[in-house]
This record gives C-alpha cells, sequence and structure tokens, in this order.
C-alpha cells in the first residue's frame, strides 16, 4: 500500500499498535502512541510516532498503566523524554510502518541495547547466525 | 498533545447532551509536508457509544464478512457520528475541555456513511 | 481483561484445592468413593499385569517394563494413601467396607512391589507368583466395584 | 520435481509435528475411558485447526504480520495485553507439559527416574532454539514424530472389528457409564487439544520469517489440508489402540507407559522403539514449537525484533524471553508436579483461550486493508463463523465443567 497525498486513514484503526519497520526489514516497535500538534487554523497534526513504556502506560489506563509508566520512567536516563520517531521519517502506512532510519541510528529503543550488551551477547553463539 | 488524549473523551454537543465517546481519529494526508509524507491531519472524529470492538473495523464497513460478526458488532455501534474538527470547542486554547464540547446541536451532524473507510 | 486473567488463576486454584480428598460425610458417598478408589487402584493393577504378561512374551523390553511396574505402584500408593485419609462415616457398614477394601488395596502394593523385584532380577518363579497374586487382588476389586457400584 | 519434495515435505512435517504430549495424552486416556465414542471431538478440532491454520497463514502471507500483531491491532493495547498474559500463561505450561513428556519419554527408554532427565531436555531444547536454523528444526522433528504411524500399524495388527469401531464413531454414545459431564469435559480436551494456539503462533510466525507471499498460499495449504488430518488420523490411532487394549481391561491411562503398551502387546519391542522414538521427537518438536511462541506472543506484542532468521543478539528481548520461558517450564516440573496432570490442564485452558487468538483471526483475514483480493470466501466465513460459536461455547463451558467433574475424575 503506498501513501498519496490527500488519502484518509483513521488513526486509531490504521496507525496506532502497527509495527515499525527500518529499511532492513528489521522491527523497530510498534506505534505505541501519536504526538499531535495543531496547525496555524488550530487542526491537529501527526509530528511524531512515540514509543516505549511511558507512551504505552497511559494507553493501558488504570493501575497497571501507571505501573507500566512509572517503570518506564525508572529505566530511563534522568530528563529523557519520551521516545520517539519524528514524522518526518516515515515513509509508508501500510499493514507496517516503514521509517527511513534503520535502526541502529535511531536511539530509541534503550532497553534492547540493554539487554543485548548485559545478556544475550554473554552467551556463546549470540554473534553467529543459526546453523 | 497525544492522540490517546482525543481518543476515549466524551462528547457533548451544544446543549450538554451526549453524543458518545471518541473511538476514531479520522485524518487526510494533507498536513504540513515532512520528509516524504504529508503529516496526517484531523479531519474529524468518529463518535460512537462504546468504544468496544470499535477496532474490529465493522462499524466503519458494510461489507467486511463474516455476517455473524458483522451483525454483532454493528449492534454495538448502531449510531456513529462523524463530527468534523472545525465543530469541535476549542475556543479556550490551551488543554482541550474535558468532555469535548461542540458548537452545534447533535441533530446537525450527520450519521457515519456505511461504505468503507478509503484507504 | 482484568476479570479473565484472575478468572483463569482462581479456576487453577480451585482445581489445586478439589483434587485433594474432601471428608466423606455420609455413608453413600463413602461407599461412592470407595468405588472410585476399587476402579482406579483395577487400573494400576492391570496395567501391571498387562506390562508383565506382555514382557514374559517377549514384547516389552526391560527399562519399559520397570517404569511401567514403577509408576503403577506409585499410582497405588497415592491411591490407597487419599482413601485411607478419608474419615469413614460411623457406621458397622462403612468400616466393613473400609476394611475390605484397604486390605485389596494392601494386598495389591504387596504384589506390585514384589513383582517389580523379580522382574528387575529377572526371576521369573516369582514372577509368576506375584503375577497370581495380583490376578487375585484384581478380581476382588471387581467383585468389590460389582457389588458397591448402585 | 523438486518442488514436489518440498511440499512432500510440508506435509510430512505437519503430520509429524501435528502430535504432541496434549494428544498423546489426551487420545490415549479417552481412548481408555470411552473408546471412540469421543472421535467426533478430535474431527471436529481438526476442522478447526485447519480453519484457523489457513486462514493465519494466508494473513501472514499477503500482509507479513504474524498473530500477535494482529491482536494488539485489533484488540487495543489493554485488551491485547490481558490476551498476551493468558496466552503466554498457556503457552509455557504448555511448554512445561512437553518437557515432561520429553523427559518421561526418555524415562521408558532408560529406565532412568524422569525427574534427571528435566534438566537436559530444557537444555537441549534452550540450545537447539538458540542454533540451529528454522528448517532443520521443523523438518527433522517433523519427519521423526511420523513414527508414531506405528501406531496406525499396531492398530491394523489388532485386526479389530472395523464396522464395530465405525460403529463407535458415527453414532456417538456415553459407553462407560460416566457422567455426561464427564463425557463433554473431555470432549473439550480433545478439542483444545487438536486445536492449542501455541500451533497457530508457530505456523504463522514462521510464514512471515521465510517471507510467504501470496505464492506461497497454496503450498500452505496443502500442508495443512493434507498434514493436519493425517495428523489426526495419528491420535484417532491412539485413541484406538487404547480402546482395543486398555478399555477391556479396565486400564485407565495416567501415564504415558501407558499409551505405548498397546503398541507392544500388538507390535512387539521393535514397534514399541518406534513409538518411543515418535513420543521423543513429538514432544520435542512441540517443546520447541512452544518456546519459540512465548517468545513470538510478547514480541509480536510490544513490536521488539524476533525470530531465527536474525543473529540472537539482533533479536535480544526475543531470546531473553525464550531463555526465561525455558527456566521456567523446566522449573514447574522440577516441583515433581505429575506432567501428566499439567498437560490435562494445559489443553482444557488452551481450549479456554483459543478465542482470544482466533477473532483477530477471523476478523483480519476479511479485511481488504490488509488482504486485498485474499479476504475468506463464502464457505470458510460460513465454517469460521460456526467455530466461532463453538469455540466461545468451548471455551465457557470447559472451567464450570472442569469443576463440576474435579477435572475428569
Amino acid at each position: 500500500m503506498t501513501v498519496a497525498a490527500g488519502r484518509v486513514i483513521d488513526l486509531h484503526l490504521h496507525l496506532l499498535d502497527r509495527q515499525v519497520v527500518d529499511p532492513d526489514g528489521r522491527m523497530v516497535c510498534k506505534v505505541d502512541d501519536l504526538e499531535l500538534e495543531l496547525d496555524e487554523r488550530g487542526r491537529p497534526y501527526v509530528t511524531a510516532i512515540l514509543l516505549g513504556p511511558r507512551a504505552l502506560g497511559p494507553r493501558l489506563g488504570g493501575r497497571l498503566g501507571r505501573w507500566v509508566a512509572a517503570i518506564g520512567e525508572r529505566l530511563a536516563e534522568r530528563d529523557r523524554p519520551v521516545s520517539r520517531i519524528d514524522f518526518s521519517l516515515v515513509t509508508d502506512i501500510g499493514s507496517a510502518i516503514a521509517v527511513s532510519r534503520p535502526r541502529g541510528r535511531l536511539d530509541v529503543i534503550p532497553l534492547e541495547d540493554w539487554v543485548e550488551e548485559h545478556v544475550i551477547a554473554r552467551i556463546p553463539g549470540s554473534r553467529h547466525e543459526s546453523e | 498533545m497525544r492522540a490517546s488524549d482525543l481518543l476515549g473523551r466524551e462528547v457533548l454537543d451544544r446543549d450538554g447532551i451526549r453524543l458518545g465517546v471518541v473511538t476514531d481519529l479520522r485524518c487526510v494526508l494533507d498536513g504540513p509536508l515532512r520528509g516524504g509524507l504529508c503529516a496526517p491531519r484531523v479531519e474529524a472524529l468518529l463518535v460512537s457509544r462504546h468504544r468496544t470492538g470499535s477496532l474490529l473495523g465493522y462499524d466503519r464497513n458494510e461489507q467486511q464478512g463474516p455476517w455473524l460478526l458483522r451483525v454483532l458488532v454493528r449492534l454495538l455501534h448502531r449510531r456513529l457520528t462523524v463530527v468534523p474538527w472545525t465543530v469541535v470547542e476549542t475556543s479556550q486554547a490551551g488543554p482541550l475541555a474535558r468532555p469535548l464540547a461542540l458548537r452545534v446541536a447533535a441533530a446537525d451532524l450527520p450519521a457515519a456513511e456505511g461504505r468503507r473507510t478509503p484507504g | 481483561m482484568i476479570r479473565l486473567r484472575s478468572l483463569v488463576i482462581a479456576g487453577a486454584a480451585v482445581v489445586a484445592v478439589t483434587g485433594c480428598v474432601a471428608p466423606a460425610p455420609s455413608p453413600g458417598a463413602f461407599e461412592g468413593k470407595a468405588v472410585q478408589t476399587a476402579k482406579a487402584a483395577l487400573s494400576s493393577v492391570d496395567t501391571a499385569l498387562l506390562a508383565s504378561a506382555t514382557a514374559v512374551r517377549g514384547r516389552l523390553p526391560q527399562p519399559y517394563l520397570e517404569t511401567t511396574l514403577s509408576s503403577a505402584e506409585d499410582s497405588l500408593s497415592s491411591i490407597q494413601t487419599a482413601f485411607d485419609s478419608v474419615q469413614p462415616p460411623a457406621t458397622a457398614t462403612s468400616d466393613r467396607l473400609r476394611d475390605t477394601l484397604d486390605r485389596l488395596l494392601s494386598r495389591g502394593s504387596d504384589g506390585l512391589a514384589q513383582l517389580r523385584i523379580a522382574s528387575r532380577r529377572e526371576d521369573h518363579a516369582v514372577v509368576a507368583e506375584a503375577t497370581r497374586s495380583l490376578q487375585q487382588v484384581a478380581d476382588g476389586l471387581d467383585r468389590f466395584e460389582q457389588e458397591h457400584s448402585g | 520435481m523438486k518442488q514436489l519434495l518440498s511440499v512432500a515435505l510440508g506435509v510430512l512435517t505437519a503430520i509429524g509435528g501435528f502430535v504432541d504430549i496434549g494428544d498423546l495424552v489426551t487420545s490415549g486416556l479417552v481412548g481408555s475411558r470411552f473408546g471412540l465414542s469421543l472421535a467426533w471431538a478430535t474431527l471436529v478440532g481438526v476442522v478447526g485447526i485447519c480453519l484457523f491454520a489457513e486462514m493465519s497463514g494466508r494473513v501472514a502471507a499477503v500482509s507479513g504480520r504474524a498473530t500477535f500483531d494482529l491482536v494488539r491491532e485489533r484488540l487495543g493495547p489493554r485488551a491485547g495485553l490481558a490476551n498476551l498474559a493468558a496466552s503466554f500463561l498457556i503457552t509455557v505450561l504448555t511448554f512445561a507439559a512437553e518437557v515432561g513428556g520429553i523427559a518421561l519419554a526418555l524415562e521408558l527408554a532408560s529406565s532412568v527416574n524422569y525427574l534427571l532427565w528435566v534438566p537436559a531436555a530444557g537444555l537441549a531444547v534452550w540450545l537447539v532454539i538458540w542454533r540451529v536454523r528454522f528448517s532443520v528444526l521443523e523438518n527433522v522433528f517433523g519427519l521423526l514424530g511420523l513414527a508414531l504411524v506405528v501406531f496406525a500399524v499396531a492398530l491394523w495388527k489388532l485386526s479389530p472389528s472395523w464396522s464395530d469401531l465405525a460403529h463407535q464413531v458415527l453414532a456417538p454414545h456415553n459407553p462407560s457409564g460416566e457422567g455426561l459431564p464427564t463425557y463433554f469435559y473431555y470432549a473439550i480436551a480433545l478439542f483444545g487439544a487438536a486445536m492449542t494456539p501455541y500451533e497457530v503462533f508457530f505456523f504463522s510466525s514462521g510464514g512471515v520469517e521465510e517471507h510467504w507471499t501470496k505464492r506461497d498460499i497454496r503450498t500452505s495449504r496443502l500442508n495443512v489440508f493434507v498434514g493436519f488430518p493425517l495428523g489426526g488420523l495419528l491420535s484417532l490411532s491412539i485413541a484406538a489402540t487404547a480402546a482395543l487394549v486398555l478399555l477391556p481391561r479396565n486400564i485407565e491411562v495416567d501415564a504415558l507407559a501407558q499409551v505405548g503398551l498397546p503398541v507392544a502387546v500388538a507390535a512387539g519391542k521393535l514397534a514399541l522403539a518406534a513409538a518411543i522414538l515418535g513420543f521423543v521427537a513429538a514432544t520435542f518438536g512441540a517443546a520447541l514449537e512452544t518456546g519459540l511462541s512465548s517468545g513470538y506472543a510478547v514480541a509480536q506484542y510490544f513490536g521488539w525484533q524476533w525470530g531465527k532468521l536474525v543473529r540472537p543478539r539482533e533479536a535480544a528481548r526475543f531470546h531473553l524471553v525464550v531463555l526465561a520461558s525455558t527456566i521456567a517450564a523446566v522449573a514447574t516440573i522440577l516441583t515433581t508436579i505429575d506432567p501428566i496432570k499439567v498437560t490435562e490442564y494445559s489443553v482444557v485452558f488452551s481450549a479456554v483461550a483459543l478465542p482470544l487468538t482466533y477473532l483477530p483471526i477471523l476478523v483480519i483475514s476479511n479485511d481488504r486493508d490488509y488482504m486485498g483480493d485474499k479476504v475468506n470466501g463464502r464457505v470458510s466465513n460460513l465454517l469460521g463463523s460456526v467455530f466461532l460459536v463453538l469455540v466461545v461455547v468451548a471455551a465457557v463451558a470447559a472451567i464450570p465443567l472442569m469443576l463440576a467433574t474435579k477435572a475428569g475424575q
């Protein structure tokens, strides 16, 4: 599905909770929430994809949602804002949302990097493809 | 503002009558050009009595099968209203009123057409 | 949604609890429990008999035989423990019922132990003897079940 | 020719991969207690899993999205998370049952207590997931699982009255003098054993990993429509041998050893060795599938990189979940809880959780935004709706029946 200007989409049905993939086909994250800003005529438009527990938590709602958000807060480096991918990087809206920058250079998933470095990389064989 | 700030919000019409809750944001890709795409701009709110089952898509698509599910979901969403963003009260700037208030009466709003969403 | 999860957990908890033996309140319920016990015990004894007979015909490898016999023994012993932990109602009939069944279960346990030991030693004479005794236990359990199931 | 071979391979692995510890235990148990009078439940379950797997395979091929991606998209993050929690717990419970099954099968071959085999089995499963390529593991264990065909051979050697067996299947009645609740409780267990959700997670995730396209839909259909029913026949053979050998001797299956006994009675040592090989392969293969599926479900919900085609480092959180599930599964069995009981609960809870994944797949396979012209046809939708009702009825009835019958006692 390619996107033409003027196409109509329903944000919740067609954008939220979809998989974000990078140009190498690697999975980046889910669209946990969307950042909106008002244009000069007071109409909201999408400026970024928000991700991570601090974006997902409020959408879960209730006590569980607060927990998720609080855990995200604890894990995040101090003063680091909620992870976002600017909408200018989005190249396609289909069954997945394509972005133009490789996962490694988006710097939005610190937990994956931490698990990779401190757990998985220490297990022998983690650098090789399967045989 | 986040999309989730709008979704699930109650909507009242000019006379304070409850219309339902926001189940989705209908957007047109004609916002400011950012990168390769125009940013999706919120054109209208989809307002229904309940949130349950709205994501299944049957409330917006008359053809989608199977029959059994379509009937069940549409029963829940008998009244899906499309509220153009232009009639949403945003004058008091800053954070949007909670619940959302409209500048028109419920009766003046068009019911959603049954045809599938373009996309 | 939270409800669903708690339902699953509650379900698992109830299952865990009801799996234990409840005290038998009435003579009728006690008899029912005894019949259930006899039926389960018969299953264990007959399993051992079938495995042993198949091995005698040279159709069952030794490790398989040993595993089958010891698991039959384990399950009979837990059946007996469960039955013995039930408080019988204070009637002469219930006491007689309990004595009869308990004797059968004990003879079954002895027979199974004997069969397992003899099978491991491949002592054919003792295997034959244990088989005969277990066959009697099986007949006894079968009769017990017939007599007491309404 | 090469294509024909690969199709044949796919079908054979689908047959061998169909049976797992849940099918082994439930089929043996039901056969020994109810004869073939519950065969209809297996047949219904097989039709259901064909339908379900075909839809999710088609969705994977057309949209490139696996099952749990869609669960979150269609149910939203909140209901999706509750769904994830339930599905994940049941998948890990099934994983534990499979690990227990491997250990029990190895005990049958060695007479070394199964508890000693459990850590080794868990380690082996994890190593294979960590190091071995997807296609290799799928093919090897699927093909070895075909050894279970000895149950069909044993059935034939028992030379039963076929008309009598057919009568039991076609005119179902409850022969055992056990209550109707117990009868229907085991009907749901058989249904759950055939339609386990993890099979669908695995099947659709595999399709996405192997980059299925519209052109692969036909192959996937062939695997499903030929492989699964033949796998179901294996299940029925197990039930039939139990019905012929164990039922008349008052033996009610409560151990894996009893399931294999009819094979020894009918066909001797060599056949029994094949049966044990089949047990090990079927449970090992299913342990791999459930272990991977636990990772798939979590990673797909949260949008993490998952899969076996990338280096483990590139799917770090996915591999962490798989590792944690493996440890949890091994720990569960090491509590000395009876693995057969774990299996019995896992198939019933599978039936309880089934609507959670079935519904989103049914919806998406009708959605033209995803599927284009590959949406469900009339027949698929008719059957799909019938099964939606069945799946919901089974899920709702399962827990009350479990309580009423004290889990089938």
